[in-house]
C-alpha cells in the first residue's frame, strides 16, 4: 500500500493478484447515458433516475449478475426485483446450474474444505481444472495441504521426482502459481493401481484432456468428449459390484475402472470435486445426478464427499441469499408478486434466446462476453443499465452505465467460499471520486422506483 | 363451443392457467372475459388479450375451447382441467395440460415444454412437436406423469418422461436425449429415433425404440429378442433387443430397441 | 485449402482469468481469449503456424481467432477456445430446459483464414451487435 | 384487568385518555409465544430450502404494500417465517443449530426474519478445543475458549448433538452410548456432556446445556436418554435445571429395532417427574410432508437408508457436521405413529408443565404452523380419540393414549408455550405480563369461560392459529392473522465477562487457528455490529 494504491499482493493467487493490481485499469469513473447511439457522462442523480425509469416502466425485466459483489448488494437486489416484478437470475444459470438441479433431485454429500484438509486421502478432480481455475485449491485444501490426520502429499511426489528431471516449464509455472519451488510427476500413464498404490494422499484427475491440474495427479483417466454420463454410471454398478455387457465405456477399458472403483471404495475419506466439465457438456445436469449418486452410493462402503468447484467469487453467496430469501438458489420470476421457479423458464438465457424480456439491469458481471449470441443479441436490443466497476464488453452496449466501488478492494461486505463458509470483506483503499458501493446505488434505485410507482399509484 | 383470438401478438408470456373447461364452464361470455391473467408482470383479465366468442353458461363435460391465432407464449393452458375440450389451432405454449386431470387437449401446432407435466389423466394430442421435459414432474420432485395418455405426432425435445409413474407417452417422431429418466412406471414409445442415454435411471417401466439408437447405456444388459412388444392393446413389430436397467440404480425396467434399424448393437447377441 | 472436422471446447484458463482482470479492453484479455488452442498434428494438416488465424464454423456461427499450438495433448481432432465474446459466436444457445446452453463438446469445422482479421472486442461488438 | 404497555414494556399504568385501548374482554390474553427449539436460520436451513423447490411452489405469499414475498410449507424463506410466527402470536424464537464457523450465515439470515426476537446455540459438543481440553480434564481452560466461542459466534447457549457422534461421523462412523470413546481423541460422550454441563455452570448461562441426545432415532435409545439425563445428575445444585433434553419425542423409543418398536415415555416420565434438573421439549411428529435437518449427520443418514429420499450431508471442520432428508410422516405408518403417540404421552404423562414445552422440532418432526393442532391434542381427550382412530392399527393397539384423562388447561399451555420457555432459557424479561416485562402479547379470540377446549378443541385450533392481535414491543404488529406492520426482532447474545482476562485464550486461539480451520483468525468471530438489533445479555462468570 502507498498512498491510497495497492502495491504489491501477499497470499493470492495469480489471478487474485492481478485483480489486485490491475482494478484500477480501464475504469471510467463517471456515470454515462446512451443519447442518440453516444454514451455520454451524466450526472450519478442522471443515471440512477434513468435507470429508476426503465426498470418501473418495464413488463418483464431481468436483472442479472451478482456473483462479483457483496451479499448485502445482493439483498437490495433481490428487493428491487420484487418491487418491479421482475426475474432475477445469477451466474450460476451458466455455471453450476445443472448442478443445483440435480442436487434438488438426488441431494449432496458434502463438507467445508478444511474437512477434507484434515481427513481427504483420496481426491478427484472431474471436468474442473482446479490449476487455471482456482489455483491454490490444491495447495490450500487438497493433496498438497496438511491436516490433522492427513499429510501434505508434497514428500511422495518430490521423492518420485528426483528420478525425472523433466517438466521444466510445468515447474516454472508450477512456482509461479503456488508461490513455491516444486516438482512434477512425469507425464507417463502408469496402471492405477501402480500409481495409487501409494498409502498417501492420492490425486485423480478425470477430463477430455490432458489439463495442468492432470500433470499433478498421480493418475489421469481421459474420458472421450461428451462421455461423462456413461463413465459415472458405469462406476456406480462397478461399485456395486456388477458386471458390465461392454468391455470398454467413453474409451476407458473396464479394467481400469474397475481398479479406480477398488481405489474408491478402499479409502478412508474420498472427494470428488467437479466443474463445469460436467455442467457444460452434453448430459448437464445429468452428469452431475450421476456424479451425485456415485457419491451417495460409496457411502454405503466408506466416507465419501463431493463438492462442485465453483467460479465467480461471490456466485456462492449469490445462491445463499436468493435462497433465504425467496426459497430458490437462482432464476427467481417475481413478475406474479411471489417467487417462482423453473430454470429453462425463467432463466435468463432461455428468456433472451425467446426475445421475452424488455429491458435488463446487469451488475458486475459481464454476460455479453459469456453469453451465446442470440442472447446477447435480444440483450443488447432492450435498454440495458450496467453497475460495474470497470468497464466491460456490456458497459460498451449499455444506455446506462453506473460505475461502482470494487467490493473487496474499495468497500467491505460480506461474500462466500465456494464451500458455503462465509467471509468478511474489507475495505483497503478509498474509491474513485463518485464511485458508490453497489448496495447504496441499488437502494437509491429501489427508492427512486418507488417514488415513480406512487405517483403512478395516484394518477390513476 | 367457445372461441379465443389473441388481440395482438405477445412479446412477454402470458400465463393463462383460466382457459380450461372448469373455468369457463357455467360462466357468460362477459364473465369469462372478467377471467384474470398475467402478461408480463402486469396483471390483466381474458378479455383484454383475447376476443371471446360462442355460447354461455355451458356444463362442464360438455365445454370446449378453440384457441386461434399464435398462443406459443401462452402458458398453462388447460392447466388441473378435468373434463372437456380444448382445441389450439396454433402453437401452444409452456406448460399445457399441467397436472391434467381429465378431458382432452388437442394442438394442430407445436407446443413449447413439460407439456402434460404432472398430469393424471385424460388425453393430450399434439400435431407437431413438442419441447423438453414431457409428462415430466416440477423441479425437485419425483411425481411425474401420473396417467393418461400424451401423443406426439412431431418429434420431442430431452427427457421426455422424466420420473413418470405412469400412462402412456407416444412420440411417432424422434426424441432427444434421456428419454425416460428416472421412469418409475409406464409406458413410452418412440416410433423415430433416439438421441441416446435412453431409460437412464429407470427403476420401473418399458420404453420402446423403434428408430436408430447411438448407443445403450452400459449399466443395461441385454437380455433377450422379442418378435414384438405389446403396448396397452397395441401390438409393435419387431424384432427388439430386450434390455434390463437401469442396473446403476437396480433398475428392473425393461428398454426395447429395434434389432434391425441398429446393427452396431449386434455385438450385445453374444450374451443371449 | 484444408478443413478439419473438430470437436470444440470451451474453458477457463488462467491466463484468461488474468487477462479479465487486466480488464475487458485490454491487449491481455484479446491476447488470451481470442485464441484456438490446437494440437501440433491437426496444425500440420491445416498447414498453418502458431500465430495464423483461423475460421471456425459450427451450426450456430461462425469466428476468426489466432491459432495456438496446444501444449495439453496429444489430442488431435480437439480443438479449444477461452469463454469469451470470439467463442460465444459459435456456441449452441439451447439449454434444452436447463438453463445452461452447450459449450462443451460442438462439432465445428475449422480452416485457415489467411485472408481474415481477429476481430477487436470493439469491432466484434460492432459486427454482431451494432452497438459501439 | 388491564394490561398497561409504555415504551415497548408493561408498566403500573398509563394515561387512559391518550393511550390506544384494545378491549380483549372476552378473549384469552397472553404473552408472547416462545419457542426453545426451532430451526429457521443458517446453512442447514437453507440447505434444505435449496433442496426443496417442491415444498416451495404449493406454498407461496405473493408481496404486500407491507410485507415481502416468499414460500413455505415445510422450509419457508425468512420473511415468511416471520410473519407466519407473528400470525400465532409467537414474539420470540430459538435457532437451535448454528456451526460455530457459518455463525455469519445464521446471523445474516436472523437479520432477514422479522417479527421476531432471536438467539442461536452454537454447536459445541464436538468441537476439537472441548474434546481436548476436556480429554486433559483442564475445565477452566475449556471454559475460557467456549466463552470465546460464545461470544465470538454471537452464541446464546451450549448445544450438544450426538456429543462425540460428530466426530466419529468425520470418518463415517458414530459413537453407540455413551461411554463408547471418541475414536482419535479418547474420550467418551459421558465426559463432554459432564464437562461442558460444568462449563455452562462456570459461565452461569442464562440457559443450560441443550441437548440432542445419542443414538437418537434409534429402537431401544430412550436408556441413552436416561443415562444422559442420570450422567450429569450429581452435578445439579439446589432446583435450577442444568440440562434441556431437546425433542425427547425422538429420544424415547423402546424395542431392539423398528418392528417391535415400543413407546419408552413412561419410564423417561418416571424419572422427570422424580428430578429437578432436567427439562424437555415434545419434538411432536404431526402427519405430514416435512423436511428434516439436524447436526446428527450419521443420524440423517440412517434417515436418508430408511426412506430412500434425497439426502444432503455438511460436515463442518473441527466443529459439526449436518444432514437434511426430506420425510413424509405417515398416519399409517406404524413407527410414524408410534413417534406421534410418543411425543403426546411424554407431554401429558410428565406433571409439572414447567419441565416440558411445546416443539415440533421444525421442521423435523411437523413445520412450527402444526402448533395449534399439537395445543387442541394436549387439551382435548376427545381431539385425541378423533385423531388416534385414524392411525395403524397396530400403534393404536399399543399407545398409551388412550388410558390418559389428563387434559391440558389454558394456564398449562401458556407455561409450554411461554412462561416455562422464556424461564427455562433465562429470559427474564419473556413469558410474562409483570410490570417490566417486554410488551410481547398475543391475544386469542376464544372465551375460556365459555368455551370448553374439551369438546371446541377445533375453535381453538383456530383461535391459537390466527392470534386476535400480536402486540410487539408495545406495537400492533398482526391482527385476525394479518401482518399490520413489519419490525426488526432483536437478537440475543450471552456476553461473557470473565473475571481474570482470556488473552492467554486468545493467544492460544491464534496459534492454533491455521492448523485447525481454513479461515484466518481475524475473520472467525462476527462483530457486534453486523448485528441489525444487538441486544447482548452479560453474565459474571465463575472464573
Amino acid at each position: 500500500m502507498k498512498n491510497n494504491v495497492i502495491t504489491s499482493v501477499k497470499n493470492a493467487c495469480a489471478v487474485g493478484e492481478a485483480k489486485f493490481l490491475n482494478y484500477s485499469n480501464h475504469r471510467r469513473p463517471k456515470p454515462l447515458i446512451r443519447k442518440n447511439g453516444e454514451l455520454v457522462e451524466a450526472s450519478l442523480d442522471k443515471a440512477i433516475q434513468k435507470s429508476a425509469e426503465i426498470l418501473a416502466g418495464a413488463s418483464y425485466p431481468i436483472l442479472y449478475g451478482w456473483s462479483c459483489t457483496s451479499c448485502e448488494a445482493i439483498r437490495v437486489g433481490l428487493e428491487l426485483a420484487e418491487e418491479i416484478g421482475g426475474i432475477i437470475d445469477n451466474t450460476s444459470t451458466i455455471c453450476h446450474g445443472p448442478s443445483v438441479l440435480s442436487i434438488q433431485d438426488v441431494g449432496m454429500a458434502s463438507c467445508t474444505l478444511g474437512q477434507l484438509r484434515h481427513r481427504a486421502d483420496l481426491i478427484i478432480y472431474w471436468g474442473s481444472n482446479p490449476w487455471s481455475a482456482h489455483p491454490r485449491h490444491i495447495d490450500r485444501y487438497t493433496a498438497f495441504s496438511k491436516g490433522r490426520f492427513q499429510p501434505s502429499a508434497w514428500r511422495g511426489y518430490l521423492s518420485r521426482l528426483s528420478a525425472t528431471l523433466t517438466k521444466k516449464r510445468l515447474l516454472r509455472a508450477t512456482s509461479l502459481i503456488l508461490r513455491r519451488k516444486i516438482s512434477v510427476p512425469p507425464e507417463v500413464d502408469r496402471s492405477p493401481s501402480y500409481a495409487l498404490a501409494r498409502k498417501e494422499r492420492k490425486m485423480i484427475v478425470v477430463d477430455v484432456r490432458r489439463t495442468r491440474s492432470a500433470e499433478l495427479a498421480d493418475y489421469f483417466l481421459r474420458v472421450e468428449p461428451n462421455k461423462d454420463y456413461e463413465l459415472l454410471q458405469a462406476l456406480r454398478m462397478l461399485i456395486r459390484d456388477e458386471e458390465l455387457d461392454v468391455d470398454e465405456v467413453a474409451g476407458v477399458p473396464i479394467s481400469v475402472l474397475e481398479e479406480i472403483a477398488d481405489v474408491m471404495v478402499g479409502c478412508e475419506l474420498g472427494v470428488l470435486f467437479f466443474g463445469v466439465g460436467l455442467t457444460m457438456s452434453q448430459g448437464k445436469l445429468r452428469n452431475v445426478d450421476a456424479a451425485l449418486s456415485l457419491v451417495r452410493d460409496i457411502n454405503q462402503r466408506t466416507k465419501f464427499l463431493i463438492m462442485p468447484m465453483r467460479g465467480h467469487f461471490n456466485v456462492t453467496g449469490a445462491d445463499t441469499v436468493f435462497t433465504w430469501q425467496t426459497g430458490f438458489p437462482y432464476a427467481v420470476d417475481f413478475s406474479h408478486g411471489y417467487p417462482r421457479y423453473n430454470p429453462g423458464e425463467t432463466s435468463v438465457i432461455d428468456i433472451l434466446c425467446r426475445g421475452e424480456a424488455d429491458a435488463g439491469l446487469i451488475v458486475a458481471s459481464d454476460p455479453v462476453a459469456h453469453f451465446p449470441r442470440e442472447a446477447v443479441q435480444n440483450l443488447v436490443n432492450n435498454p440495458l443499465i450496467v453497475i460495474d466497476p470497470h468497464v466491460s464488453a456490456t458497459s460498451l452496449t449499455a444506455d446506462v452505465v453506473i460505475p461502482s466501488a470494487f467490493v473487496g478492494i474499495e468497500t467491505e461486505g460480506t461474500a462466500y467460499r465456494m464451500d458455503h463458509v462465509p467471509l468478511p470483506l474489507k475495505k483497503v483503499v478509498e474509491p474513485p471520486e463518485g464511485c458508490l458501493p453497489d448496495t447504496v446505488i441499488l437502494q437509491r434505485i429501489l427508492h427512486e422506483v418507488r417514488k415513480l410507482k406512487k405517483r403512478e399509484g395516484e394518477g390513476n | 363451443m367457445i372461441t379465443l383470438r389473441p388481440k395482438r401478438p405477445f412479446k412477454v408470456s402470458v400465463e393463462a392457467k383460466c382457459i380450461t373447461p372448469n373455468d369457463f364452464a357455467g360462466k357468460t361470455i362477459n364473465e369469462i372475459a372478467t377471467l384474470p391473467i398475467w402478461e408480463g408482470n402486469k396483471k390483466r383479465t381474458l378479455g383484454e388479450l383475447f376476443k371471446i366468442e360462442g355460447e354461455s353458461n355451458v356444463a362442464p363435460e360438455d365445454c370446449s375451447i378453440q384457441i386461434f391465432g399464435d398462443s406459443s407464449r401462452v402458458r398453462g393452458v388447460g392447466a388441473k382441467m378435468s373434463v372437456g375440450k380444448i382445441i389450439v389451432e396454433g402453437n401452444a405454449g409452456m406448460h399445457l395440460g399441467e397436472g391434467m386431470k381429465g378431458g382432452a387437449i388437442l394442438v394442430k401446432g407445436n407446443v413449447d415444454s413439460w407439456v402434460g407435466s404432472m398430469m393424471e389423466a385424460g388425453t393430450i394430442e399434439i400435431m407437431g412437436d413438442a419441447g423438453d421435459y414431457v409428462g415430466a414432474p416440477y423441479r425437485g420432485s419425483t411425481l411425474g406423469m401420473k396417467g393418461g395418455a400424451i401423443v406426439v405426432h412431431g418429434n420431442a425435445g430431452y427427457e421426455v418422461g422424466c420420473f413418470m409413474r405412469g400412462g402412456l407417452i407416444k412420440i411417432h417422431g424422434n426424441v432427444g436425449q434421456f428419454v425416460g429418466i428416472h421412469m418409475r412406471n409406464g409406458t413410452i414409445l418412440v416410433e423415430g429415433d433416439s438421441e441416446g442415454r435412453a431409460g437412464a435411471g429407470m427403476l420401473e417401466g418399458k420404453i420402446i425404440v423403434c428408430g436408430y439408437v447411438p448407443s445403450i447405456l452400459p449399466t443395461f444388459t441385454i437380455d433377450s429378442i422379442r418378435p414384438n412388444v405389446k403396448v396397452n392393446e397395441e401390438r409393435v413389430t419387431g424384432p427388439f433387443y430386450r434390455f434390463v436397467g437401469d442396473l446403476a440404480d437396480g433398475g428392473e425396467g425393461k428398454l426395447f430397441v429395434s434389432q434391425g434399424k441398429n446393427p452396431h448393437l449386434n455385438f450385445y447377441e453374444k450374451y443371449l | 485449402m484444408p478443413k478439419l472436422k473438430v470437436s470444440l471446447l470451451t474453458g477457463r484458463t488462467i491466463s484468461q482469468g488474468q487477462g479479465k482482470e487486466y480488464g475487458k479492453l485490454s491487449e491481455e484479455y484479446w491476447r488470451s481469449v481470442a485464441v484456438c488452442e490446437i494440437d501440433p498434428e491437426d496444425m500440420k494438416r491445416l498447414e498453418i503456424k502458431e500465430g495464423n488465424n483461423v475460421k471456425l464454423t459450427t451450426g450456430f456461427g461462425s469466428a476468426v481467432v489466432r491459432a495456438v499450438k496446444s501444449s495439453r495433448g496429444p489430442h488431435p481432432g480437439v480443438v479449444f477456445i477461452p469463454y469469451g465474446p470470439w467463442a460465444n459466436l459459435l456456441v449452441n444457445p439451447r439449454t434444452h430446459g436447463t438453463g445452461m446452453p452447450s459449450l462443451k463438446g460442438l462439432s465445428a469445422e475449422i480452416e485457415p483464414a489467411p485472408g481474415e482479421q481477429v476481430l477487436s472486442l470493439e469491432d466484434l461488438m460492432k459486427k454482431h451487435y451494432k452497438r459501439e | 384487568m388491564d394490561i398497561c404497555v409504555k415504551d415497548g414494556k408493561i408498566v403500573e399504568k398509563v394515561n387512559e385518555r391518550k393511550a390506544k385501548i384494545i378491549d380483549a374482554s372476552g378473549m384469552i390474553v397472553m404473552p408472547g409465544g416462545v419457542d426453545i427449539h426451532s430451526h429457521i436460520a443458517g446453512s442447514e436451513v437453507n440447505t434444505g430450502r435449496l433442496l426443496r423447490p417442491e415444498d416451495h411452489f404449493k406454498d407461496v405469499e405473493a408481496k404486500t404494500p407491507l410485507t415481502r414475498s416468499g414460500v413455505g410449507y415445510s422450509v419457508p424463506s425468512t420473511f415468511t417465517t416471520g410473519y407466519r410466527y407473528a400470525r400465532m402470536g409467537y414474539t420470540t424464537v430459538m435457532n437451535p443449530a448454528m456451526p460455530p464457523l457459518e455463525a455469519r450465515h445464521t446471523h445474516e439470515e436472523l437479520d432477514d426474519t422479522p417479527m421476531v426476537d432471536k438467539a442461536t446455540y452454537p454447536l459445541l459438543g464436538d468441537w476439537w478445543f472441548v474434546l481436548e481440553y476436556l480429554r486433559d480434564g483442564m475445565i477452566e481452560e475449556c471454559a475460557r475458549h467456549v466463552a470465546w466461542m460464545i461470544s465470538a459466534t454471537k452464541g446464546y447457549a451450549i448445544k450438544l448433538v450426538n456429543p462425540g457422534g460428530l466426530e466419529a461421523w468425520g470418518f463415517g462412523r458414530n459413537v453407540r452410548n455413551i461411554d463408547d470413546p471418541v475414536p482419535h481423541f479418547n474420550i467418551t460422550p459421558r465426559e463432554i456432556i459432564r464437562g461442558l454441563c460444568k462449563v455452562n455452570q462456570i459461565l452461569r448461562m442464562p440457559h443450560t446445556i441443550h441437548v440432542h441426545t445419542n443414538n437418537l432415532g434409534k429402537p431401544g435409545n430412550y436408556l441413552t436418554a436416561l443415562e444422559t439425563m442420570k450422567c450429569v445428575e450429581n452435578l445439579s445444585k439446589g432446583d435450577r435445571p442444568i440440562i434441556h433434553v431437546t425433542h425427547c419425542q425422538f429420544s424415547a423409543f423402546k424395542g431392539s429395532d423398528w418392528r417391535t418398536l415400543e413407546s419408552g415415555a413412561e419410564e423417561i416420565a418416571k424419572y422427570v417427574n422424580g428430578h429437578r434438573h432436567v427439562t424437555l421439549d415434545m419434538g411432536q411428529v404431526v402427519f405430514t410432508d416435512t423436511t428434516t435437518m439436524t447436526a446428527d449427520g450419521p443420524f440423517q443418514y440412517i434417515l436418508h437408508q430408511l426412506s430412500g429420499n434425497k439426502w444432503v450431508n455438511h460436515d463442518v471442520e473441527t466443529e459439526t457436521s449436518s444432514g437434511i432428508v426430506p420425510f413424509r410422516y405417515r398416519r399409517k405408518s406404524y413407527v410414524h405413529a408410534t413417534q406421534w403417540s410418543i411425543g403426546l404421552e411424554l407431554a401429558l404423562l410428565i406433571e409439572d408443565p414447567w419441565k416440558i414445552f411445546l416443539t415440533t422440532d421444525h421442521p423435523n418432526a411437523a413445520p412450527f404452523t402444526t402448533y395449534p393442532k399439537i395445543i387442541s391434542w394436549l387439551m382435548s381427550q376427545n381431539a385425541r380419540k378423533k385423531a388416534i382412530g385414524k392411525i395403524s392399527r397396530r400403534a393404536r393397539r399399543k399407545s398409551l393414549l388412550p388410558s390418559i384423562e389428563r387434559e391440558y388447561s389454558f394456564y398449562e399451555i401458556a407455561i409450554a408455550t411461554r412462561a416455562g420457555t422464556a424461564k427455562c432459557l433465562g429470559l427474564k424479561q419473556k413469558g410474562h405480563l409483570g410490570v417490566g416485562a417486554d410488551a410481547d402479547i398475543a391475544v386469542y379470540n376464544l372465551n375460556p369461560m365459555q368455551v370448553d377446549p374439551s369438546k371446541k378443541y377445533m375453535a381453538v385450533r383456530r383461535a391459537f392459529g390466527k392470534s386476535a392481535y400480536t402486540i410487539k414491543d408495545g406495537e400492533i404488529v398482526a391482527r385476525d392473522g394479518e401482518i399490520l406492520k413489519s419490525v426488526d426482532g432483536r437478537t440475543f447474545w450471552v456476553d461473557v465477562k470473565l473475571s481474570s482476562a482470556s488473552d492467554e485464550v486468545a493467544s492460544d486461539m491464534k496459534r492454533r487457528f491455521r492448523e485447525y480451520w481454513t479461515v484466518e483468525y481475524e475473520n472467525y468471530p462476527v462483530p457486534e455490529g453486523y448485528l441489525t438489533r444487538s441486544a447482548p445479555i452479560s453474565v459474571k462468570a465463575e472464573i
